[in-house]
């Protein structure tokens, strides 16, 4: 029975959006129950499907259409559901219910709004069926339909020329990375007749010629256009800022996860090149750049969706470092990240939108004192910003505390000093991650509440409870980690790391064997962890020390200091302190903070400025010179 | 239970903050001429605090001039509890040669009252150490009837 | 760096102030010395002082006045223009720089003397009790003006 | 019987008593040696501890402009986080808890009470502390850099002949130097030494790198506010951290020795501890003025990083 789920997942989220236009264009509550149904069931669906993939490590293959290979061939459609897919899915599907039921308030005021949900469900669709699909050609359909649907969303206020724009260099860029993808399925299939990823991976191994080297190199451009690295990032930035933040949240959670999908995909599985030390290095210098030029270019931004987006680039180039490396210790910390990234990156997009409804503007520049309007959403936002800088008992730390070693392991196993490097900058941005979220904690929550925000109301309960969900599930996953990576991480690298029993699953048992003549070296699954962090107990010690200090505070109330302030603001006592004068509206707002560091580095964010011109063919010009590095380099080191 | 241990300890590290309203900086340099090491007030636990909010003991000098009238009643109401109002030099006891100007506003504890007052045109640094000896006490006596 | 290790190991040379006491220099200008016997009423020194820190109150009796000249340390400048243009050099300086007071009127030196009226009656002349002047001279009991008073120095009462 | 010790490590020895006492001895002496390096006599030791309960009798005035939970919340929070660090450094060869945290976290750990003062000051809403802030990240950015790399080269000296090649786990390096002597000894280590010794009174803010609470400038910058029993702990915070990162140099660098019994071994290592306080915190106090913002930033991420990666290289290349 569970064999139906996959399918059953995908196809409830394409009806629904169907549905949703037949019945839901006039009144309100049609639409949001369909769209709440069509949300609630994959998410149900992959829950039940966690026991038998994950824990009995089961992989359901399922065939559309009942078309079975026919002896050796595959030829129909499948879908494959490993422990990888499912682990991607758990996120995407979690990431659907959250944004849907948020968008239900946030989009209120909003017309039209059928369309959004249909492009919505339209989006998440595409990328549940992306990530379970079996199929190389199957993939590639539900790459266009999540192209345009995203570029469709981020064009939703096209009241306003923002969007607009962004929209369309989406749109360029996203159909440049697109037809590189469809043109390296066609080289696959003239070579080897098949669209099976499992049989693709089969016949592979007896040889390598030129065309699949090339299809290869095509195939990774398109994925990494996808996950938006270096070069064609500033697109990815600029898409987030201008959707409607239930739908950036939905394409900084989901849409970049599918790029990092596609590539583990591709090097593990697929081509199986990731032994080869230089596609490791090729990636992992990637993922650094990525990860180093998104926080710096955060560090100066004055809004604060942008500066959100220009944070998720670099925390996918924190996972697709991991992934580099090629070791289980890396692929396990790099999933583990993926999955609080979408963890904490949704739930301060969430933020951003709440300050959106109620305060009417994200300019970091005029907001200011907004943590007495709106306690919760402040509190929800320490414990995103605490997670991404990666502060320990938040689940951020731990995934980065993983990639550090997985990192410092490669580089003294390979002796190779770039790497040590990679991990000196990991943590210097990790840092720089830090710097930029408390610049937006001063300019937004705390400091001076400037006049006009004076009526602002705390954001509505319905958005807050999306918001709550993801608070706690970040500080679970950050303080019970071995839990999470022993029933959700280790199947999902184990599955990466064992492609043989993804093809016999798929196309009959002993398929492998024919053609694995060489005996694949299996990458060894073990993972020695070099330090040791148990957030238990430190957690235990945390609260004694705390109770044995609030002890000792009680014990002492009477004889200390009055604790005083007042409830009407009264001139003078409890004025700010502003060496005497009245109090003027002289605020620390956001862009002048970090004048030391920017003062410092000031060419290099000069230079890094004027990259980011905002001109659509320079970046069609970065996204084909990114295809360009790849094809040389492949063609140097892989024939 | 602490209650003797703190009013112990107020006397033994009192805080000073300055406070200069229109001083011609002769008062001034002599304060701070109490920090050096020739006179070192730092043995008895003295130091210079940068804000009112930190402060116990407030030292005022100068003639209180119409500019920093307000600024001043301010940053003292700012300073918390059991706090020490001492006056240095002659200006904020009677704005000696300033007395009648039309931009003083009249001796300091025309607005604020004046526990100790140091007098002296630029009092001796010897002067200043017993003032501030004296403001010290008084402090834990304000603590100690605050207390109860 | 290399100073800083030096004076380490060096002996401190900061006074132990309030251990051991320490005088002021030799013509220090400290508290004001009023000798009220030797004043003239001639009132120079009022009007020679820039912060008016000198006041005199008078109190007629039946037969003489009785001159309280106050001078306000509080207010004082200690630039000893005063002694200088006192023509009876009854003020002098002494060395007492320990000024430190809670209320205000510690600060006040004061100074009484008797003018008798034209008719010479000599009365008894206990000398007037300001409350606990730190230096205060018992004015002698017969106090009989050694010279009359030019005519314009009638002192004005502020 | 076991929990009873557990207690006992937690809540004395190494834990809430321990570092606050060795914290305010620290800080105590650093001010009266201080003094004797300007010549003058200074403050008593014991200074620092009549600070505190003066400061706990006093009045805690929370400003208007303040939001009251985090303004009062965040110094409990960085002093609590601390006294759980200091519990996790191993003193001598005696370690409190296994297994808690390597060197990594320990890094993350120490940035907890960072943050909690820059929320601290950031809740209290006034300028001064919004500048404060933006000078105390700054000090974060520009000393994680060399710290980063000092430990780097320690883990990977201390785990050349282990299997993954390096270890980030404090107890290996106690074990490492016990058998090879102290980590001083190694000569390709010295500039790593050096460099912890300067990044010290970084992290900490002592005098020449104290730019986050400068009194002249920004009126005690991210404390501007605060008064009364929060700045007391907030000023307890201080002194701990002091005790914290000389522990941990004395733990990186200096340890692998061990006399038997714990007591001797805690009075040798706080003599250390002192010894280090003095060498990395007052002499740069006595003899360098308060430096600006960039220069801090350039002053570590060139000179101090420098030294570091000189080392890192050494220990690469095997030495």
């Amino acid at each position: 029975m569970i064999q139906h789920f996959p399918v059953l997942a995908i196809m409830t989220l394409f009806l629904a959006s169907f549905l949703v236009v037949l019945f839901g264009s006039r009144n309100k509550i049609v639409r949001g129950t369909i769209t709440m149904v069509a949300a609630t069931v994959p998410l149900v669906l992959m829950i039940c499907l966690i026991k038998p993939v994950m824990i009995d490590g089961q992989v359901i293959s399922y065939w559309l259409g009942n078309w079975e290979p026919v002896n050796g061939w595959a030829i129909g459609i499948g879908l494959e559901v490993d422990a990888l897919s499912l682990f991607f899915a758990l996120i995407v599907t979690l990431t659907i219910f959250l944004s849907a039921f948020y968008s239900l308030k946030y989009m209120s005021r909003d017309d039209t709004l059928e369309k959004y949900y249909v492009l919505f469900l339209m989006l998440s669709g595409a990328v549940l069926g992306l990530v379970l699909t079996g199929d190389l050609f199957n993939l590639f359909i539900m790459i266009e339909i999540l192209t345009f649907a995203a570029v469709a969303l981020t064009a939703f206020r096209n009241n306003e020329d923002g969007p607009l724009e962004a929209a369309f260099k989406y749109l360029v860029v996203g159909s440049i990375g697109s037809s590189l993808t469809l043109t390296g399925v066609i080289l696959l299939y003239s070579q080897l007749h098949t669209l099976n990823m499992a049989q693709i991976s089969a016949m592979l191994q007896n040889g390598q010629n030129s065309t699949t080297v090339f299809a290869f190199v095509l195939l990774l451009t398109g994925f990494s256009i996808k996950a938006f690295i270096v070069p064609v990032h500033p697109v990815a930035a600029d898409a987030y800022t201008a959707a409607p933040t239930s739908a950036s949240m939905a394409l900084a959670g989901m849409v970049n996860k599918t790029g990092v999908y596609g590539i583990i995909r591709l090097l593990y599985i697929i081509f199986m090149t990731m032994g080869l030390s230089s596609v490791q290095n090729l990636i992992v210098t990637i993922g650094t750049v990525t990860m180093f030029l998104g926080v710096t270019m955060a560090l100066n931004q004055h809004d604060f969706k942008r500066l959100l987006a220009f944070h998720s680039i670099s925390q996918i180039g924190y996972v697709i470092t991991a992934i580099g490396l090629g070791t289980a210790l890396g692929l396990s910390g790099g999933l583990y990240h993926a999955m609080n990234h979408t963890l904490f990156k949704g739930m301060l997009f969430l933020c951003a939108g709440a300050v959106l409804y109620s305060a009417g503007t994200t300019n970091l520049d005029r907001l200011g004192g907004l943590a007495k309007k709106m306690p919760q959403t402040c509190i929800i936002f320490l414990i995103g910003a605490f997670s991404i800088s990666g502060i320990p008992p938040f689940n951020g730390f731990v995934s980065k505390w993983l990639i550090y070693q997985a990192t410092y392991e490669r580089a003294s196993q390979t002796g190779n000093f770039g790497f040590a490097l990679v991990t000196v900058i990991a943590v210097v941005v990790s840092v720089m991650t830090l710097a930029s979220f408390i610049k937006v904690t001063q300019s937004v929550f705390f400091g001076e509440l400037p006049a006009e925000f004076n009526n602002v109301k705390e954001a509505p309960v319905s958005m807050r409870i999306p918001m709550w969900i993801m608070a706690i599930l970040c500080i679970v996953t950050g303080v019970l980690p071995s839990q999470v990576y022993q029933y959700l991480i280790r199947p999902a690298v184990n599955a990466v790391l064992s492609p043989v029993k993804y093809i016999n699953v798929m196309m009959g048992n002993g398929y492998a064997e024919q053609f694995l003549s060489k005996a694949q070296a299996a990458p060894d699954k073990s993972v020695a962890l070099a330090g040791y962090w148990q957030p238990e107990s430190w957690l235990l010690l945390f609260i004694i020390v705390l109770a044995a200090f609030t002890v000792a505070a009680l014990l002492g109330k009477k004889d200390r200091g009055v604790q005083s302030s007042s409830a009407e603001v009264t001139d003078g006592k409890y004025a700010t302190f502003y060496s005497g004068e009245k109090n003027e509206f002289s605020r620390v707002g956001g862009s002048d903070l970090f004048w030391g560091l920017k003062y410092n580095l000031r060419h290099y964010f000069g230079f890094i400025g004027n990259i980011h011109s905002g001109v659509v063919n320079d970046y069609a010009l970065w996204a084909v010179m990114i295809f360009a590095v790849y094809t040389v380099f492949a063609f140097i080191f892989l024939l | 239970m602490f209650k003797k241990l703190i009013d112990d300890c107020t006397v033994k590290s009192p805080w000073i903050y300055h406070i200069n309203s229109g001083s011609c900086n002769g008062c001034d340099i002599e304060l701070v001429a109490v920090l050096t090491p020739r006179y070192d007030a730092e043995r008895f636990g003295f130091k210079l605090v940068g804000t009112p909010r930190h402060a116990d003991i407030i030292v005022v000098s100068g003639p209180v001039t119409s500019q920093s009238r307000d600024r001043l009643i301010r940053t003292i109401e700012q300073v918390p509890d059991p706090k020490v109002v001492v006056s240095l030099g002659s200006c904020p006891r009677s704005c000696n040669v300033f007395k009648g100007s039309y931009s003083v506003e009249g001796p300091l504890d025309k607005f604020v009252k004046v526990d100790v007052s140091v007098a002296g045109c630029a009092p001796k640094p010897e002067a200043v150490i017993d003032g501030l000896a004296l403001a010290a006490k008084i402090l834990e006596e304000k603590r100690r009837n605050m207390a109860k | 760096m290399k100073v800083a290790i030096a004076n380490l190991f060096s002996r401190t040379d900061c006074e132990r102030y309030p251990f051991n006491p320490k005088t002021a220099p030799a013509h220090y200008r400290g508290r004001l010395v009023f000798h009220p016997e030797g004043c003239i009423g001639c009132g120079i020194c009022e009007r020679v002082c820039s912060p008016q820190a000198i006041s005199t109150t008078v109190v007629h009796e039946e037969d003489g006045d009785r001159i309280t000249r106050v001078f306000h340390m509080g207010s004082c400048t200690f630039c000893q223009t005063c002694v200088d243009f006192c023509p009876r050099h009854t003020i002098e300086m002494s060395k007492d720089y320990d000024m430190v007071v809670t209320n205000e009127d510690d600060l006040k030196v004061m100074g009484t003397y008797f003018k008798a009226a034209k008719k010479p009656a000599p009365k008894a002349v206990e000398a007037a009790k300001p409350e606990e002047a730190a230096v205060k001279i018992e004015t002698a009991a017969d106090s009989a003006p050694k010279e009359t008073p030019e005519a314009e120095s009638a002192p004005k009462a502020e | 019987m076991q929990i009873l010790w557990f207690l006992f490590y937690i809540l004395i020895f190494p834990g809430f008593l321990f570092t606050m006492f060795a914290g305010l001895l620290l800080a105590g002496i650093d001010r009266k040696v201080l003094a004797k390096m300007q010549r003058r006599i200074g403050p008593p030791i014991t200074q620092p501890f009549y600070d505190f309960v003066k400061l706990m009798g006093k009045e805690t005035i929370v400003p208007d402009a303040a939001s009251r939970t985090a303004f009062l919340t965040a110094p409990v929070i960085g002093l609590v986080s601390l006294i759980v660090t200091a519990v996790v450094i191993p003193i001598g060869n005696f370690l409190a808890f296994r297994g808690i945290a390597d060197v990594i976290v320990i890094i993350y750990l120490l940035t907890i009470p960072a943050v909690a003062i820059i929320i601290g000051g950031a809740s209290s809403g006034s300028p001064f502390s919004g500048i404060g802030i933006s000078r105390e990240m700054v000090a974060i950015v520009s000393y994680e850099l060399p710290l980063i790399l000092v430990l780097l080269t320690v883990c990977k000296k201390a785990g050349i002949m282990l299997t993954g090649g390096m270890t980030f786990s404090l107890s290996d390096i106690v074990v490492y130097q016990f058998y090879n002597g102290t980590m001083i000894s190694h000569w390709a280590m010295i500039p790593a030494a050096i460099a912890f010794l300067m990044i010290i009174p970084g992290e900490v803010g002592t005098q020449p790198f104290d730019i986050a609470e400068a009194e002249t400038e920004i009126c005690e910058g991210t404390m501007a506010e605060y008064s009364g029993a929060p700045l007391a702990v907030f000023e307890l915070s201080h002194a701990v951290k002091m005790f914290v990162m000389t522990a941990l140099f004395t733990a990186l660098f200096l340890s692998g020795w061990t006399t038997g019994s714990i007591i001797l071994d805690t009075i040798i290592v706080l003599a250390i501890c002192i010894l280090v306080t003095i060498i990395s915190m007052t002499l740069p106090h006595a003899s360098a003025a308060r430096l600006k913002v960039e220069w801090l930033f350039r002053y570590y991420w060139r000179i101090v990083s420098g030294l570091a990666l000189v080392s890192l290289i050494l220990v690469w290349c095997g030495l």
